[in-house]
């Protein structure tokens, strides 16, 4: 997946066209829990996300490989980084959980992408008043 | 009018002691595959193997088993079939795995490529016969491994195949 | 792509409850909700249609839509679970004070008649057992043509595993039959946090055998043809609309859609076979 | 249909070598042709203080103005066309609208209106468009490109005509606008400001100091490892600096070979930003490159607006799941410089 467009080594002027070739993606997710008060730890928030995987894509989704970049116990909210072919699973996985230690949860989604500089410049965060 | 695509998995069941072969049944098998997807795949694996999945045909005899998957997802189906350990049957659990031999897209093309393994299978056989007589009775059942002549107790599981449909 | 709709949110007569369902489907960036009355009638005794509470009975202020200067758009809908011909009654005068108007068939022969017949907008595909009828693709193709659309709702899948394995499977059969085409997804939640965000659904849309671009239909532009479609059912065939004095207080900012009715493309005329 | 799980959206990433010096370097244009910028941020490497000059740089970013419920006829009024189209370059962007949902509006410096409208709207509208490239089988929305230094589009002239009729009778489209001038700021955007609801705002900066951070090889390291390096950096990823594999939570880890840098500088600046003032940060950075005695180097990146219907010059930009369209320009001692452009899924390859 990877095409070269041009290359002109002679002037030291190189360009390469990279496309689909982004090895991870990157999501940025808050949990929002019925009982506002409870805590969660990074390693707890993981293990809840592998079951979440385990329930939908069983055992071969619970194998699937994705690190918990940063994590704020206080808004709960994350940075997940996912190989690119688990993004989806991933993500439904995430859609899908609504229970956590039986009281209902939701994972909020707030931004996908293959890049993880992009997660720091969203212009629809931009408030202006 | 389309038709609805399929995929047909040959397994032989190996079990260590032939004898428990008889006491499977299709509806053992067909749990047996739900419960195994559904741990390998989970919720998702369970919900594509509830589509069209059946087992289509069972040989307890020789312990062929023709499994239909839909065509789209046989490949996730069928990747968790290796994890099938034991098989429920009648109130006794069986030891045992499933080998899958071939993947067709119609019943039909199953059913040849399995009289062509048992051709290979009764060649292997023929050299470890210990009398004339089991010699002669393999000879002849080679030679009457044919689609169109379907007669021998051996081949049992062939003319049942063809009266399934396809689809 | 228009804007993103969940057109089915279960009513409750707890007051807060639907109040914090459409302020979550606002803040999750959901233009435009309906509320969804259920009506199961049984053989037994007659019951009353319920009658939909204006909107503004149900919450004082209508919540800003996220990231959006308008306030969130509310509207009622209507379910008939049909398991008898006889449950549907068309030209019932109840059936007009609402603004969409659903079914779910249960059996093989109400579904071809819903398909085919009935006066609706939206099929409901049950996602709590397991499908008792395949989806033949006439009646499926009937539906397609003449504009009436499939949902799925996602939060039984939420709430238990069971139903997850039936809403995917149930989904992918449809799938089988329809293409992706007239196919909306909605939540059906009763609680804010059985509600997902657009993009999530999309996602989801994928495991439901949709395509990326299928997937953000389903939530947007396909929602957008049944609301065109609910309004050409009031109407003689898109083209003349009368109405009574009274404000109709759910449609105060998309004014524009009105006159434009009149002159909507030949694709979304209504498909009155009557 | 398919049930492939495996699949994501499209996206591209460009990764460009050259040198300032060289005189065919595309830079100034690659910079340029973004014209709605939202976010710029730096990173300069062992320093702990925003430099005098860089400071200067920032805060003389131009302001911008942000006006509620504009009526889009507006826009066509003949003196903001003399004042400011005219003359100079207007950046104007609609604003709290989603280019996946919403109509969304743009005015280019080079004087082009783009309107990506609805199905509905552009039907209303009834004005020459053409169907957006990303709406595959559905054709569900337009984007409709109006030139207004062209000669029929000047006050009076028949597409003039046409339009004003269209945004005033027919489609009367109202949205927030956020608009900036170039080089005549608030002054030559009066005409327009005079009528509306409008307040002014200042770029906002920030300033962050790291210490400790293990860092890569910029000159060597893959495009996407070095993003994904900067990207941590960013969004303070603290698993960076502990740098072990087998940790449960994450496995990210600095690219090697790295080196470790005792302090770095992150400075970011939020707004409706002109290419024009990048352009000055670029060159201060470079003059700060010069003046460091260091083997140094310091990275820009430039977030697009999402919802901006246009990219790099007017190659048109959607939103699938993200709108992602932004650039990072590394910088280095000896005036060659890497850039990488990225855009997701909606969106046609940057120049």
């Amino acid at each position: 997946m990877r095409g070269d467009d041009k290359k002109d080594k002679s002037a030291g002027y190189q360009r390469v066209v990279l496309k689909n070739a982004s090895p991870y993606h990157y999501m940025k997710v808050c949990l929002v829990l019925e009982d506002e008060s409870t805590k969660l730890s990074a390693v707890e928030l993981k293990q809840f996300i592998i079951t979440g995987l385990k329930t939908l894509y069983g055992e071969v989704g619970a194998a699937l490989n994705f690190d918990l970049l940063k994590y704020d116990e206080d808004t709960r909210t994350a940075f997940l980084r996912v190989c690119s072919r688990g993004l989806v699973k991933l993500w439904s996985s995430l859609t899908l959980l609504g229970f956590y230690q039986n009281q209902a949860c939701a994972f909020r989604v707030l931004q996908v992408s293959p890049f993880l500089l992009a997660l720091t410049g969203n212009s629809r965060e931009l408030q202006l008043d | 009018m389309v038709r609805v695509k399929s995929r047909y998995l040959l397994c032989e069941v190996n079990v260590s002691d032939r004898s428990l072969l008889l006491l499977l049944d299709d509806r053992a098998i067909a749990a047996a595959v739900k419960s195994v997807v559904a741990r390998i795949h989970g919720d998702y694996g369970a919900a594509l193997c509830s589509i069209r999945f059946s087992v289509k045909y069972l040989n307890a005899h020789t312990g062929i088993v023709f499994l239909r998957f839909p065509k789209r997802c046989y490949k996730l189906l069928w990747s968790a079939l290796p994890f099938i350990t034991s098989v429920e049957s009648r109130g006794q659990n069986i030891p045992c795995f499933l080998n899958c031999l071939h993947v067709g897209g119609t019943i039909r093309t199953c059913q040849k490529f399995l009289v062509r393994y048992n051709t290979q299978q009764l060649h292997r056989m023929l050299p470890k016969c210990k009398n004339e007589e089991e010699r002669q009775e393999v000879r002849k059942a080679i030679l009457n491994c044919s689609l169109t002549r379907q007669n021998k107790e051996t081949f049992q599981d062939e003319t049942e195949s063809e009266e399934d449909e396809e689809e | 792509m228009s804007v993103f709709m969940d057109l089915n949110l279960s009513y409750t007569t707890d007051k807060n409850r639907l109040q914090s369902v459409i302020e979550t489907a606002a803040h999750l960036g959901f233009s435009t909700v309906a509320i969804n009355y259920g009506f199961e009638p049984t053989a037994k005794k007659k019951q009353e249609i319920p009658t939909p509470k204006p909107i503004n009975e149900l919450i004082d202020q209508l919540p800003i839509v996220q990231g959006r200067s308008r306030p969130i758009r509310v509207l009622n809908r209507l379910t008939v679970v049909m398991s008898d011909s006889s449950h549907f009654r068309p030209n019932a005068a109840e059936y007009r004070s609402f603004d969409l108007l659903a079914v779910q068939p249960t059996t093989e022969k109400l579904f071809h008649s819903a398909c085919m017949l009935l006066d609706i907008d939206i099929i409901c595909i049950s996602v709590t057992e397991k499908l008792p009828f395949f989806f033949k693709r006439a009646p499926v193709n009937g539906a397609v043509d003449r504009g009436v659309v499939f949902e799925l709702c996602y939060s039984a899948a939420i709430r238990d595993s069971t139903m997850r394995r039936y809403t995917i499977a149930n989904a992918l059969s449809l799938m089988e039959s329809c293409k992706g085409k007239n196919v909306i997804l909605s939540s059906a939640a009763e609680k804010a946090l059985e509600l997902r965000g657009p993009y999530d659904i999309t996602n989801l849309g994928l495991l439901f055998g949709l395509s990326d671009a299928e997937a953000k239909e389903a939530i947007s532009s396909t929602c957008r043809s049944v609301l065109l479609h609910a309004e050409t059912r009031k109407t003689a065939s898109g083209i003349i609309y009368t109405t009574k004095t009274c404000s109709d207080s759910t449609c105060q900012q998309e004014a524009p859609a009105r006159s434009e009715l009149c002159e909507a493309p030949a694709a979304k005329r209504p498909h009155l076979a009557e | 249909m398919s049930v492939d799980l495996d699949q994501t959206p499209r996206s591209i990433l460009v990764w460009e070598r050259s040198s300032f010096l060289d005189e065919k370097n595309r830079i100034n244009s690659e910079v340029e042709q973004l014209h709605f910028n939202y976010k710029v941020s730096v990173l300069l490497p062992e320093c702990s203080s925003t430099p005098p000059h860089l400071e200067s740089v920032l805060t003389s970013f131009s302001r911008f103005y942000l006006v509620r419920n504009l009526p889009l006829h507006k826009l066509l009024d003949k003196e903001f066309l003399e004042t400011a189209v005219y003359q100079g370059s207007v950046y104007g962007l609609s604003y709290r609208t989603r280019i996946d949902e919403d109509n969304c509006v743009a005015l280019m410096p080079n004087g082009r209106l783009v309107l990506s409208l609805d199905k509905d709207s552009f039907q209303v509208l009834g004005f020459e468009g053409k169907p957006s490239t990303f709406g595959n089988r559905t054709k569900n929305r337009f984007v409709v490109t109006i030139d207004l230094t062209d000669s029929s589009m000047a006050p009076g002239g028949r597409g003039y005509l046409r339009l004003l009729t269209g945004l005033t009778s027919r489609l009367s489209l109202q949205m927030d606008f956020l608009l900036s001038h170039h080089p005549g700021g608030g002054a030559s955007l009066q005409p327009l400001l005079s009528h509306c609801d409008w307040s002014e705002h200042t770029p906002e900066i920030s300033t962050q100091s790291l210490t400790h951070l293990s860092c890569p090889e910029p000159q060597s390291c893959d495009p996407h490892s070095f993003l994904e390096w900067l990207g941590a950096v960013h969004t303070d990823v603290s698993s960076l600096s502990e740098n072990s594999s087998s940790n449960f939570l994450s496995s990210l880890v600095c690219p090697e070979p790295k080196t470790t840098l005792s302090q770095a500088l992150r400075v970011s600046i939020c707004g409706l930003l002109l290419p024009q003032d990048v352009h000055h940060l670029v060159q201060e950075l470079r003059c700060y490159l010069e003046r460091s005695r260091l083997e140094c180097w310091t990275s820009l990146t430039v977030h697009g607006f999402v919802d901006s219907p246009v990219s790099w010059g007017d190659r048109e930009h959607g939103v699938l799941r993200g709108g992602e369209n932004f650039y990072t320009l590394l910088m280095f001692h000896d005036h060659t410089y890497h850039i990488h452009l990225a855009t997701g899924a909606h969106d046609t390859c940057p120049p």
